[in-house]
């Protein structure tokens, strides 16, 4: 019943699957198990780790944090809303390391706020992170309001709630779903997030809870790429498997 | 108490032109009052206006107290919607419970529930209710506010036939008690329900009446049309024309209700050719095509002639009026 | 008419407003219009600005070409279409980094075509952009179609029309605005990409038409860090802004 | 040529129960046949598996072809649709011209339009049509291709009142020359447009037969109720049972068209109270709640008795129906 029509599209998405899905395929295969071992259990290793995880969170605490409030005042419309909705997509599609120049302009040296350290350290990453990652947290939780229905919202306050007790009973709720994608969707940009960092925050000192105490560590990918450029492919590529499952695993969530 | 309305609002939609509603009426203690027009007249904007749903120049008054400023949960009514818009996360119960943390009211949500022949959904969420469990549901959920105003959109028209039968049966004994505005577009609905229609069309209010008024004298062919009056035009009627007259020596059509026409009478108004009969639940609908009338005239008949007879039609004078173009 | 719960909203609101304008608005302003002058005349900067438009066009093209028909399959349902949108969905939370790993992995040596050089080639750039934007033109057209009713494209079957004369008069053109952005979108993304180009072709060599010869260039973010590394802050953001205005004018082609 | 359909099929969506329909029917030649069910009973995804829009099992045979494996272009049908379906990016011309290069159909567009009273809309766009436009241009581009069936889904629910009876009474012409199904909820929409009827529920065929059939002898209390009868059980007739019974002696529920309910006769079969009392457009709703009868009864009257008077009800003998529960 399908017909030449629907076989001749068939094929041609085909070769875009083949595209984006053997590479990850023979990604997998290619890899050295004995490899991956070894680095899983290298404490350097661990620590990249945990700060590829634990910075996106927190830039993802901040994007929801702020971005939650915007995203329900675009959803219900303002004046001059255009101009922000501008402002709140064109991080997509500055170029990486062109945000990761930006943001050094704004809150470096000679920026906004000439007490605070950016360069080289956590806030300045977690900065950095926040300016490309709020954009997917800002629209998830918009499309969320967006779909809750405008009229639900009046029959919470035709019938006595104010906007805020009609917020957390009515359209909170049925939007919080959203929210969380939003979250997610922040997390794993931030998680993947390589060009911004490498300029803003090659290295960073942190405290790191398993040792008690601060440790300097790079971004994940900016990891890979340092060990990619200092020890080949094959030595990146068991780090790069690593990361890709903590990826994968955070990928799940937001499906 | 009296609700005093005399509000204007204009709306506008992308690339649409801009929509202006403009309405003045007054609704009594214990009134219902209807607002009819066909779809798009604008009279769901009038009543969400109403309900402080959108900003609106002019006044809305209750008893005295202005309400114009003040934003929907300051306004002491309640709405039923047409499409429920009950809240899904929540159970019948909840629901009906919503307002009551609000305002004053301590109706026991499952008792209203009850009332309204649904006890038994108490615990069901919306998604899992018919349509008309859903209205009844909602319903309770307006009445649980004890709303000084009842404000209800078109809360039949998602139904299918038997179901808003009976929930327009239940809604006249809710309205018997209550002060309620009722907006919609079936002009039996709004005969049933009401104790005075506003007859709205174009955004603007075209007639207001009793009942009576606007369906037996209906200010203009518009709303003659719209409540399924007959309109003809008064030149039609030749010699006899002064008879039909009424008293506006300036009026231009005359309008009858389709049941008073008298068929097959002797000494006929206007003589015609039956062009279509329809079964409908009490008895059949005649139209009868008539020469220079450029609408065919609809006569009700428990023993309708065929289509294509020859019929005689007479309008009986104290039933027919005259309304100008 | 807006009441605390607004007010409080609004604030928390236009906190994210600043963190994402006020560094754009800093480095528009802190730029040094003599130096920009200076580079916008560079023969060298023009290589880079036209490799780093011409190449994420041509990564767009593809895109749609193979990607159009997987998102009309998407968007009318499979079985099995849960896999498939997970895996389309992916790259998308790929730290770029790995994504040039896995890349060169799937395409480099040892790869699926052992004829094919991707490790510093143009056709290498592609498939890393292609990887990393497809998503994009993927998802924004199957948006489009899934917007087309689906009794229209009933109505045209049932009125006589087979599924391709339905996909030619009907779904295709009430979609094609979706399947424009969808293209541009991820032209955005190719322009944007620094760290998959940066693993797989650093440097690329490609037909240069106003020089008439093959020429030797970066990809334009890489060519911003490269800048940023060797020539300092001043010297990238000059070129930082140039690309800027590049990626906001496609930017206001989205819109 | 005679349409036969015996088709099954069943439907999911996430997270509901799987919906099963399944009907065994035929069209006959030049006949309007109706499908009449409530909301929720399958009869919209039945028309749409006849018209191969859904896999299903069982045939569809057309004359003795078989067009069950055919897609929906393969089968000669034209369909009209609730929500009209019309091209947005063609005008009304071009919609209506739009299957004419697939099919064997040469009428002219513009024609068709002006048949249906739309000729001036022409070059206008679907968006900015009224429902009561959008749905004459529907119906010019089915008949356009000059279908063997034309299949109509609800194309009158969308419209208001006034809108409504016009399109309806155009569509009575439109249907006297075609083979058509035509699904509806609303009885009187049924009652004038069919030739027979076929009332489904939950997915099934309750009932098939002529209008007067499923109007006046319904196969089951629930098709009474659906189609606007009154519903008595026998037992409410105590000695009189017998006067009532046509045969069946299994019978439980008598049934009667309000219609033919007469009130304040001598010799009654039933007395009761009037409940309500609702203004319609060629007559007076009364409903009568009489002891232990579940539901109450509804008759007509052009004159009627005031609520809460004590009515006698009688049943013609030849008008009333038994069905069993």
């Amino acid at each position: 019943r399908r017909g030449l029509f629907g076989v001749a599209m068939a094929t041609l998405g085909s070769v875009l699957l083949v595209a984006l899905g053997l590479p990850l395929l023979l990604f997998v295969a290619r890899q050295s198990p004995s490899l991956i071992a070894e680095k899983a259990t290298d404490p350097g290793v661990h620590r990249v780790l945990y700060l590829g995880v634990y910075a996106p969170l927190l830039t993802a605490v901040v994007c929801l944090a702020f971005g939650v409030p915007l995203a329900y005042h675009l959803s219900r419309g303002f004046p001059g809303q255009q101009l922000i909705e501008s402002l709140v997509d064109l991080p997509l599609v500055v170029p990486h390391s062109v945000a990761g120049i930006v943001v050094l302009y704004g809150f470096g040296e000679g920026g906004m706020f000439p007490s605070l350290s950016v360069f080289g350290t956590l806030p300045g990453m977690i900065l950095a992170l926040t300016f490309v990652s709020a954009p997917y947290a800002v629209n998830a939780a918009r499309e969320a309001f967006e779909s809750v229905d405008d009229r639900l919202e009046y029959a919470a306050r035709v019938h006595g709630a104010s906007p805020w007790q009609a917020f957390r009973r009515v359209t909170g709720p049925l939007a919080v779903r959203g929210m969380v994608t939003g979250g997610v969707l922040a997390w794993a940009r931030a998680v993947s997030e390589f060009g911004a960092v490498a300029v803003v925050a090659y290295s960073v000192e942190f405290f790191y809870p398993p040792a008690g105490e601060q440790v300097i560590a790079q971004h994940a990918p900016v990891f890979v790429y340092n060990t990619y450029l200092q020890g080949g492919l094959d030595e990146s590529g068991a780090i790069a498997a690593l990361l890709l499952a903590v990826s994968a695993a955070i990928f799940l969530l937001v499906r | 108490m009296t609700l005093e309305v005399d509000v204007e609002a204009t709306f506008s939609a992308d690339g649409a032109d801009a929509f202006h509603v403009a309405a003045d009426f007054a609704v009594r203690e214990g009134e219902t009052l209807v607002i009819l027009g066909p779809s798009g007249s604008g009279k769901t904007l009038l009543l969400e206006t109403v309900a402080g749903f959108h900003d609106h120049g002019g006044t809305v008054e209750n008893g005295g107290r202005v309400l114009s400023d003040r934003p929907p949960e300051g306004r002491d009514f309640a709405f039923v919607f047409q499409d429920y818009a009950l809240f899904p996360h929540m159970t019948a119960s909840e629901n009906v419970g919503f307002g009551q943390r609000y305002r004053e009211a301590d109706a026991d949500p499952d008792a209203l529930l009850a009332d309204l022949g649904v006890a038994d959904l108490a615990d069901r969420y919306p998604p899992t209710l018919s349509g008309g469990e859903a209205q009844r549901v909602a319903l309770a959920r307006a009445l649980a506010v004890d709303p000084s105003i009842l404000l209800l959109d078109e809360p039949l028209s998602s139904l299918d036939v038997p179901t808003r039968q009976s929930l327009r049966d239940d809604l006249q004994d809710v309205l018997a008690d209550v002060t309620s505005i009722y907006v919609t577009h079936d002009r039996t609905t709004a005969r049933a329900l009401a104790d005075r229609i506003v007859v709205m069309n174009d955004g603007q209010v075209v007639q207001t009446g009793t009942p009576e008024d606007v369906f037996e004298r209906p200010a203009s062919p518009l709303v003659a049309r719209f409540t399924g009056s007959n309109v003809v035009p008064l030149a039609a009627f030749g010699d006899r024309t002064s008879q039909l007259l009424d008293g506006d020596r300036d009026a231009t059509h005359l309008t009858v209700r389709p049941e008073d026409v008298e068929l097959g009478a002797h000494d006929p108004d206007l003589t015609g050719t039956v062009e279509r009969v329809t079964r409908e639940d009490a008895t059949s609908r005649v139209t009868v095509a008539v020469g220079d009338v450029p609408e065919p005239i609809t006569v009700f008949s428990a023993d309708p002639p065929a289509p294509g007879t020859t019929v005689s039609l007479r309008f009986p004078r104290e039933r027919v009026a005259t309304c100008r173009a």
